[in-house]
């Protein structure tokens, strides 16, 4: 059992405090992203599960032992860098055997293990090229390779695939997800990616300015975000968000002037609300006159339309198919009713309906 | 041991090290204190015998008035002075600019002319003696700071270009091409845009050649001889068989010798070690 | 009739003493030649022996101080200095007469002297009384002075090798004295081989001394200066040298009473004492600008008064023959009458012996008295140099 | 607009701008440079050939002075000095990257800490040859002084031909370790901070660290320190000039001393000879020349 | 007048060709972009353009000025770089008015200039700011500046978006439209960004190995793409392709046994062909059994969902909406018939019927 439950768990840089007390389980096998904007923690949080950074206060236990003070290489733990951190000067089968040759285990288990993980990666064939002779995709495969090998309870990921082009990333993603299902291991996995998080994810974990903001499966945080902040970061294009006024039983959208039918709980009555919108939710009618279309990207299948209401507020619609808007064309816009969300517009907290 | 940062280590050990580093300081300066310690001590310290223990007096104002005044000092000093400070602006000038050509433009002979600056750089320069010293005597040169400060701008020159060079090509080459489609004329794109963005390596070659002349001896022993034109390096050890086993004396003269290039270090510190390390590793 | 003009003046008298007796005589001589502007450069001693070419060459003062004998050879040869046998015309040139031959090269005069002095063992008179010695006049004399003086406790000879010249001093002396004048001079000359068994022989009389111990310890670490403080303190009792030292020793708190001066005793009966002193010397180099100036300078310090004066405070014996002796310095005096005496005069080994030769040999000396095992080594290795060098 | 420009009738120096500016950059330095560094080392070469006094003309005595010097012991103790010198002051390059690990630390005063550290280096080593004469002095040296207090008796260190050149390669060790230090401090800096975690995680530690891990990412810094340090070995001068002067009886010269005494010293002015020493010197630095140019060129062609 | 011309030209490194003999116009006002994979000789052709390059053979022309062998500061063209090449030393104004003073106009002139581009560009606050205190999207914004000031005929951008972080690079991109309506100048823009080649571009150079796949607009290469390269290219995910069996009337795709009713020219008849099909053009049909379900990759709005057939050929579908496909689902496909293009299996070309 080698889950890995934090308690309490604080950080602190001097007297900068840089992880507020974070509480979160996470199951074996389970794989878990953190995401969140840059600097808030996510590096920190994952380095303190490996025992790179100490932790000020509160514990850390993986599977039932505390581990807390432990030194890193006792944690069973194994790290992946965004930048692969190879040995520059040894060969790729030197670098993933590196740890076990330094806890002393004899050649023979060294030479199987790390066949093992070259076959698993298909790195045989680079086994005794230098990291500097390797592409990108190649590098953070060895790097990966090298956690494979010591055979590690807990996988950490800190954006590997950030230092790779597009089409890299995508390929190496299918990788990862397709090592997570072979080998079975907790892994938990630091990203800035939309779409690396969305996938890759068992559960993730939004943090905000450490401090957890909501954690959930990734389809879980797409439709039931709990604040305004997860709504926006999960998702691409980003959520829209316009304002809304509040009558009795329905709410009124400023942009449009139309009012949704939608009750909202008494203390929101008379006041304004947020209220959020997914481009892909959104459907424009060309017929229609709210907005004017101020730019139509087109990318072949799908085109964003960026749309401007008479009161400034902007939108962003994506559409499908062959219909195009052009540039200062007036148009309207149409969206199921059940696609919206509320946020407070103060706390931005979810006023659930 | 190394990487585990001392701050992360045993309440213990840190106290250990921190005690540790004045005890390290002090055993690696040792022979350098006691120079210092000399320099204020009285005569009669030495012929009684007390060479280290504390001085009986100070008498530093006595032993350094000495060297100032009583002594070609002063005028080594100022030698040196002008020997390198020249020495320093024509090595830095025309390496800037050779440094220029070899990192800027691609032709032919770049790596050929580059190799001969670095090369020639690291040649043991006591080859050059016998036909330099020949040279110089020839030019009517010979014991006079100019026939001196040649030599030393040409010799320096190699190591500078090296320098200078690696450091150019770090720079953004787009930085040139964006001046070259406004076109701007290859002096000018020099003067305004690679000038100014050379004076990081230009503070730090200059810090550094600055001790290097000053420090030379060699040379200066080659090239020069007599008062009016010796650096203090070779003065000293005129001033040291005047004052032959009056070590009072001696000592004071060391580190007023010493003493310009350790102000040089102090005062330029970041730039020093930036030429020393962008020199050599680039 | 002041002189005008300039006149460029490079000496080697570095230590204090000599340096201000000359700069004293100099600003006299200013005084007399309002007038003349004169630039005077003091060289170390030991750094002036390097630079001499250069300057004769590059950058030629008016008037430089260098050495008689054969130490002027290289730069008579190729003609560096200036032939002033002018100068030895007339009254001047029977007043030094007694210099004259050691200023001759190829029938001419290239420089005039301005001092001389005697060499010698100066002592501390005190420990010999402590210990009841007297002044040895005899080799056996002298070790089993020596010998008494390792019983206290003390060394017998204070010597700094460093500059490895004083180690010729006792090469000199022990060979003057086992083999003579002569056959010294014959040696210094390249006449005979460094493997001959009389050279062997002076080099026996000199390792019964070091195999006595009679020498300070480490030696080779010292200058000349360096090693006075242990005749100063007491460790060692006594320093073979020449007479300019006496200022240094005194210097280091030797005081008159306990500092006296014995001739170098005689080791073969029969061998004529012939003594060692070195003649200091001015010239004019074929280069210089004010050749004139240069001559009535060298007159100058040349004429008896000025010598008397010089050499007073120098400590040192005036050449001039009409110049008087400082009578009241019981070491001048003793010198002077020593040096009368004597049946012939040595320049020095280093001014006797080519420079190269010099060189090799004093090196010779001083590995000798570090290790004498290596002698043979030692004097077939001088053997081969002197081949080469005076082919 | 603005920036038509007929170009018929550009001068012939506008046309060829860009090839001929280099030059122009270049005349002043190269000239400078052949004149005083690469013609003289080809002179000495023909100088080596000369017997030559340095007045006047020389003769021609084709190889006659490396004859001699094939029979003159004064250059084998001078080679076998220089060898030594070699081997010995890389051990500047070990100590340096130990006082760099020592110094590697953030503790309040640190950086003054290394400043003081890295003093040898500044000063002169005219002042560091005075300094450790007197250090070695053997009636008051310190080191005697010290040795003394466990009943170990003078060591005349300068002046026994068996410890002299140790003894001044001590001493230019003392700068030169200050100097491979700053290199090394500078070059722990650039170690990169991931692959030592990466290191602690697959539990490297203490010297296994150092010597698996940290050591290899030094090999920039080890290079130079190389390179400056081969290169302060066999230019190595001033300080036996100062402290010994060759002494005890020529035990402590090397080759550029010794070419320096004969070609220039009292004794001396045989420029051939001086010119045939400092050959023999050239070629074995040449080697190393040969290896730098070489790696540099690697990295050249690598970009 | 002042549109580009490229004739047979021709780049070669010592003896190594990387440009092969483009032949290409870019009209007066047009906004081109030069995309391909790297190494392609994007950013050659580009400098070559520029005079930064020699031109070993051909001719280039500007307006009706043949610039071949003329200097860059005299071929009318401003270029805008990647890594902005401000010179650090200089204030924004400075920096933007650095080639006027050079070429000795007059001070007021320059004032002015600088006032007009900081004006178009919005950089009136920092104008007296050195580059190290601005953003990155500010700095790119003063080096465009820098062009315009000039009134260059044509601009050249080599991919001056990517330094820049996502959400800038958004911003940049638009800025960039928004200039060229404005300015209306001849504008050649090299990157690789799929996003940024189908928003700006007027028309769109894809490149290969030094020669030209296509140019057109960019709706056009996705709709009619010539070959298989530049279908590939274009559109992401990137089309899929599989195999097709061609008979007399009709094709038969070899991953479902399908027949498509499509008459392929006589020559093909009896060979294998490439049938390529863009995944958002598929619909997964729940009821089928052709294909299992490798991977679900969910985005929230979108899905990708790679689908494996039984003869090993690989697909990705997008799917929209709610509906899920899971990992080792069987499930069936359709697409609308038009939405297929075949191509030549060896020679890559499109085949067109
Ligand atoms: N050594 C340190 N000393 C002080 N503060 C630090 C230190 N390391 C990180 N921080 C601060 O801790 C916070 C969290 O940093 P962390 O690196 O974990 O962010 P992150 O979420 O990984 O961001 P990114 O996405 O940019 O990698 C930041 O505000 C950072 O400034
Ligand atoms: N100076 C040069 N010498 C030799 N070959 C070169 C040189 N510069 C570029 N090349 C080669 O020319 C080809 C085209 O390079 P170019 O930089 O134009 O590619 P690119 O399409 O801009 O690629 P990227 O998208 O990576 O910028 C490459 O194969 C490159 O290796
Ligand atoms: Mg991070
Ligand atoms: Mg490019």
């Amino acid at each position: 059992m080698s889950g890995v439950t934090l308690n309490k768990a604080i950080k602190k840089y001097g007297d900068v405090q840089v992880i507020h007390g974070i509480d979160l389980e996470i199951d074996h096998g389970e794989f878990c992203v953190f995401v969140g904007p840059s600097g808030c923690g996510k590096s920190t949080l994952l380095r303190m599960i490996a025992g790179l950074e100490d932790t000020t206060d509160g514990q850390i236990h993986i599977g039932d032992r505390d581990v807390t003070t432990m030194d890193p290489s006792q944690r069973g733990v194994a790290m992946v860098f965004q930048t692969y951190a190879l040995y520059p000067h040894m060969t790729v089968k030197q670098n993933m055997g590196f740890g076990l040759k330094m806890n002393g285990h004899p050649k023979s288990v060294i030479e199987e293990k790390v066949a093992e993980a070259s076959r698993i990666l298909k790195l045989d064939e680079y086994l005794s090229r230098k990291p500097a002779a390797l592409s990108g995709g190649q590098r953070q495969r060895v790097s990966i390779g090298r956690a494979i090998v010591r055979g590690p309870e807990v996988f950490l990921f800190d954006e590997p695939l950030s230092n790779l082009d597009a089409e890299l990333r995508v390929e190496m993603r299918v990788e990862i997800a397709r090592l997570h299902r072979e080998i079975g291991a907790t892994m938990i996995y630091v990203t800035h990616d939309q779409v690396e998080a969305m996938t890759l994810a068992d559960k993730i974990v939004v943090l905000r300015a450490g401090v957890i903001e909501q954690v959930g499966a990734p389809m879980e945080l797409y439709r039931d975000p709990d604040n305004k902040f997860v709504a926006g970061f999960i998702g691409s294009p980003a959520m829209n968000f316009i304002s809304g006024q509040v009558q009795k039983t329905n709410v009124k959208i400023g942009a449009t002037g139309d009012t949704l039918k939608h009750k909202l709980p008494s203390p929101y009555h008379g006041r304004v609300v947020t209220i959020g919108l997914r481009p892909e939710f959104i459907t424009i009618d060309p017929t229609g006159d709210t907005f004017s279309v101020e730019i139509s990207e087109s990318l072949g299948g799908v085109s964003y339309v960026h749309l401007r209401a008479d009161n400034g507020e902007k939108l962003i619609a994506e559409q499908r198919g062959d219909i195009r808007s052009n540039e200062g064309d007036r148009v309207g816009i149409s969206f199921d009713r059940d696609t919206v969300m509320y946020f407070d517009t103060d706390s931005e907290k979810r006023i659930r309906i | 041991m190394f990487p585990t940062p001392i701050e992360k280590s045993s309440r213990t050990w840190q106290l250990t090290y921190q005690s540790l580093l004045p005890v390290a300081l002090v055993l690696w300066l040792l022979p350098l204190i006691a120079v210092a310690l000399f320099s204020i001590k009285p005569a009669g310290d030495f012929s009684a015998g007390n060479y280290w223990n504390l001085p009986s007096q100070f008498a530093g104002f006595e032993n350094y008035g000495r060297v100032f005044l009583e002594s070609d000092m002063p005028r080594y000093l100022l030698n040196s002075v002008f020997i390198t400070i020249p020495t320093v602006i024509g090595a830095v000038a025309l390496s800037a600019m050779t440094g220029f050509a070899l990192g800027i433009y691609r032709f032919k002979l770049n790596l050929a002319v580059f190799f001969l600056f670095v090369a020639g750089n690291f040649v043991p320069f006591q080859i050059l003696m016998v036909p330099v010293r020949d040279l110089t005597l020839q030019m009517g040169l010979y014991n006079t700071k100019t026939g001196l400060v040649l030599f030393h701008i040409a010799f320096q020159t190699g190591f500078c270009t090296l320098f200078m060079r690696n450091f150019i090509r770090a720079l953004p080459f787009e930085l040139i091409e964006a001046a070259r489609v406004e076109g701007i004329a290859e002096w000018r794109i020099f003067w305004y845009v690679v000038l100014p963005l050379m004076k990081p390596a230009i503070a730090a070659l200059a810090v550094l050649i600055f001790t290097f002349i000053w420090n030379d001896y060699f040379w200066a022993v080659v090239l020069t001889q007599g008062v009016e034109s010796q650096p203090v390096t070779a003065g000293i050890t005129s001033f040291n068989a005047q004052y032959r086993a009056a070590y009072h004396l001696m000592s004071a003269g060391s580190i007023v010798a010493a003493i310009p290039p350790v102000a040089m270090f102090f005062l330029m510190q970041k730039h020093f070690i930036a030429g020393l390390t962008l020199g050599a590793v680039k | 009739d002041g002189l005008s003009g300039d006149l460029k003046i490079f000496l080697d008298t570095s230590n204090p003493a000599p340096r201000e007796t000359f700069e004293t005589m100099i600003a006299e001589f200013q005084g007399m030649h309002p007038d003349l502007k004169i630039e005077t450069t003091i060289i170390d001693r030991e750094a002036y022996k390097t630079q001499i070419r250069n300057f004769l060459t590059a950058n030629a003062p008016d008037v430089a101080t260098w050495y008689a004998g054969n130490r002027m050879l290289p730069y008579v040869q190729p003609g560096l200095f200036e032939d002033v046998s002018d100068l030895w015309e007339g009254e001047l040139g029977e007043n030094l007469a007694s210099t004259k031959a050691a200023m001759t090269i190829d029938g001419k005069q290239w420089g005039v002297p301005y001092s001389y002095y005697q060499w010698g063992v100066y002592y501390r008179a005190d420990i010999y009384n402590e210990l009841g010695l007297t002044e040895p006049k005899t080799f056996e004399e002298m070790k089993s002075n020596c010998q008494a003086v390792l019983d206290s406790g003390r060394k017998c000879y204070t010597i700094g090798t460093k500059f490895l010249w004083t180690a010729a001093g006792w090469f000199d002396y022990l060979n003057m004295r086992t083999n003579g004048y002569e056959f010294h001079m014959d040696l210094t000359a390249g006449r005979v081989a460094w493997t001959d068994d009389r050279v062997k022989q002076t080099f026996a009389n000199w390792r019964e001394l070091i195999d006595m111990g009679a020498f300070i310890d480490n030696h080779t670490a010292y200058s000349w200066q360096e090693a006075i403080p242990f005749m100063a303190k007491g460790e060692a009792a006594a320093y073979l040298m020449g007479n300019f030292a006496v200022d240094a020793i005194k210097d280091a708190g030797v005081t008159d009473d306990q500092l006296d001066f014995y001739q170098f005793p005689m080791i073969v009966e029969g061998v004529p004492m012939a003594e060692e002193a070195p003649t200091d010397t001015l010239h004019i180099p074929s280069n210089a600008k004010n050749k004139a100036n240069a001559k009535a300078f060298l007159q100058y310090v040349a004429s008896a008064d000025v010598q008397t004066e010089i050499n007073a405070k120098l400590g040192q014996l005036p050449v001039n023959n009409k110049s008087s002796v400082n009578a009241d310095d019981k070491f001048v005096s003793q010198g002077f009458e020593m040096l009368n005496g004597a049946y012939a005069l040595a320049q020095f080994f280093d001014r006797d012996a080519p420079a190269e030769m010099a060189k090799v040999g004093m090196e010779g000396f001083q590995e000798f008295m570090v290790r004498p095992d290596n002698l043979d080594a030692i004097l077939t290795r001088l053997d081969a140099a002197a081949k080469r060098i005076y082919k | 607009m603005s920036m038509q420009a007929d170009h018929s009738n550009r001068s012939w120096y506008k046309r060829n701008e860009i090839a001929l500016t280099p030059w122009l950059f270049l005349i002043p330095g190269i000239l400078m440079f052949l004149f005083y560094v690469i013609l003289p080392v080809f002179q000495s070469f023909y100088i080596s050939t000369l017997d030559w006094d340095g007045l006047g003309q020389g003769t021609s005595v084709g190889l006659e002075n490396y004859r001699e010097l094939w029979h003159d012991p004064a250059f084998y103790i001078s080679l076998r000095n220089n060898l030594i010198w070699l081997a010995l002051y890389l051990l500047a390059i070990p100590a340096g990257l130990f006082i760099a690990l020592f110094l590697n630390q953030t503790v309040t005063g640190i950086r003054l800490y290394k400043s003081l550290f890295f003093f040898p280096f500044v000063i002169s080593q005219v002042v560091v040859g005075l300094v450790f004469t007197w250090f070695y002095d053997p009636t008051f040296g310190l080191l005697n002084t010290f040795i003394g207090w466990f009943g170990f008796g003078p060591i005349n260190v300068l002046g026994d031909p068996t410890y002299v050149t140790y003894g001044i390669i001590a001493a230019g060790l003392w700068p030169q370790t200050a100097y491979c230090m700053i290199l090394y401090l500078t070059g722990l800096n650039a170690v990169d901070p991931e692959q030592i975690e990466a290191a602690r995680l697959d539990g490297a530690k203490g010297w296994r660290m150092l010597w698996y891990v940290i050591i290899p990412q030094l090999k920039p810094a080890t290079f130079i320190a190389f390179v400056v340090t081969v290169i302060g070995a066999l230019r190595s001068f001033d300080l036996i000039s100062i402290m010994t002067n060759g002494g005890p009886f020529g035990e402590s010269r090397v080759l550029s001393f010794y070419m320096f005494e004969v070609a220039l010293s009292e004794y001396g002015f045989r420029m051939g000879y001086g010119a045939a020493i400092a050959v023999v010197l050239f070629l074995i630095m040449l080697c190393f020349i040969t290896y730098f140019l070489y790696s540099m060129y690697k990295e050249e062609r690598g970009h």
